[in-house]
């Protein structure tokens, strides 16, 4: 499947790109991260650590073993800090 | 509209005015704005959100109070982009019938916003630096007063 | 000037900008607006008050509040005479460095005007009945909060 | 010494006159009230029951055995309702 991965603040600056289409077999966001990590030497950087990282899928903050079953859009950033 | 992400400043006064127009059977309006605040060489404070999913956690937390609280009407207003010191962040108001409603609802509201709501800010510093505003333990810890995690 | 007691109206926007102006390190900033609930066939509410008295008692609350909070500025109107439901009855502002401090400043000062502050409400009817509104104990033990008695 | 003596609210009402120049020895507020009370009937029955009401000397609420000294202003009047 195609997903949007999105990333934001400190962690896109990170990867150094606010967006990407991934294709994934992964079913899960742990299995995505490891397809991710395995994209360049960036990613696996980024991702090395997953403390102090969330995850939304399709728009709804996650736990890393959720499903992506149905998921269009990944995204992955920092806590937030609004208000 | 109850929830507004934009860019553009706001006015307080106006909104609430908006607000509040044809409800008279409410007796307590609470307010709340965010300010960048200059403590010490910031000249900027970057505001990034996550478009979609901003107007959609912040429509949630918006109905959430007005039904725990049963508001007559209840308002958030967020800013994203680049603001100076002394500019308006955001701003959430209340409509109740009584204080105490007014006030926790807006407690509230600022409380779940601070965690809940998919903006990041970076301080630009007059010396070039820049750095990106932590999350503050204390901010995820206030939510539990609401029975929330 | 902190404190004013008045009969005209006020205008929530342009008081808080005055409030704000030229202060650039506050975080935060809270308000609150009694307003004249219309909970069924109330046609005006006359507000009775001591003149100097009130002001006295007000300008010591807001003292009280500014420096309890390290407010960096608070602002309390109120208003006597006769008003209409949906009208503005009061209002109080507090800007802070951060919100815990300007929201529970608020929240004082509204808990503290309930029973500080010599003002006196009478609801008048479409019947013709005319009614002195009864303090709540309620209001009086919100002050415990505060230490205050 | 004279006082003016000041009356708000429904206890005005029961009073009927907002204020009123009183020539009293007393030296408390209770003595004041006793002075009050023999004036008519109205000022009896207004002050025939203190419960609910409130008394404040040049300006400041005060138990009812306060002192005098000083006074030159003396309200009664229910308790506040304002906010």
């Amino acid at each position: 499947m195609t997903l949007t991965v999105l990333y934001f603040a400190w962690f896109r600056e990170r990867i150094g790109v606010p967006k990407e289409e991934v294709e994934t077999k992964a079913t899960t966001v742990a299995e995505l991260i490891d397809d991710l990590r395995a994209r360049d030497d960036r990613h696996a950087a980024a991702f090395a650590d997953l403390e102090g990282i969330k995850v939304a899928v399709n728009q709804k903050v996650q736990p890393f073993d959720a499903s992506l079953a149905g998921a269009q859009e990944v995204a992955f950033f920092p806590p937030m800090t609004g208000g | 509209m109850p929830v507004r992400v934009q860019s553009e400043d706001f006015d307080l006064g106006r909104e609430v005015t908006l607000l509040r127009a044809g409800i008279t059977d409410a007796g307590a309006l609470a307010t709340f704005s965010g300010l960048v605040r200059d403590d010490g060489g910031l000249q900027a404070m970057e505001l990034e959100h996550y478009p979609g999913m901003t107007e959609a956690a912040l429509a949630e937390l918006e109905a959430a109070a007005v039904t725990r609280w049963s508001l007559q009407a209840a308002l958030i207003i967020h800013r994203h982009g680049r603001l100076n010191p002394g500019d308006q962040i955001m701003m959430v108001a209340t409509l109740a019938p009584h204080r105490h409603a007014a006030f926790e609802a807006a407690e509230f509201l600022m409380d779940a916003l601070k965690s809940r709501a998919p903006f990041w800010k970076k301080e630009h510093f007059a010396t070039g630096e820049a750095r990106w505003v932590a999350a503050r333990d204390e901010d995820e810890d206030a939510l539990t007063r609401w029975g929330e995690r």
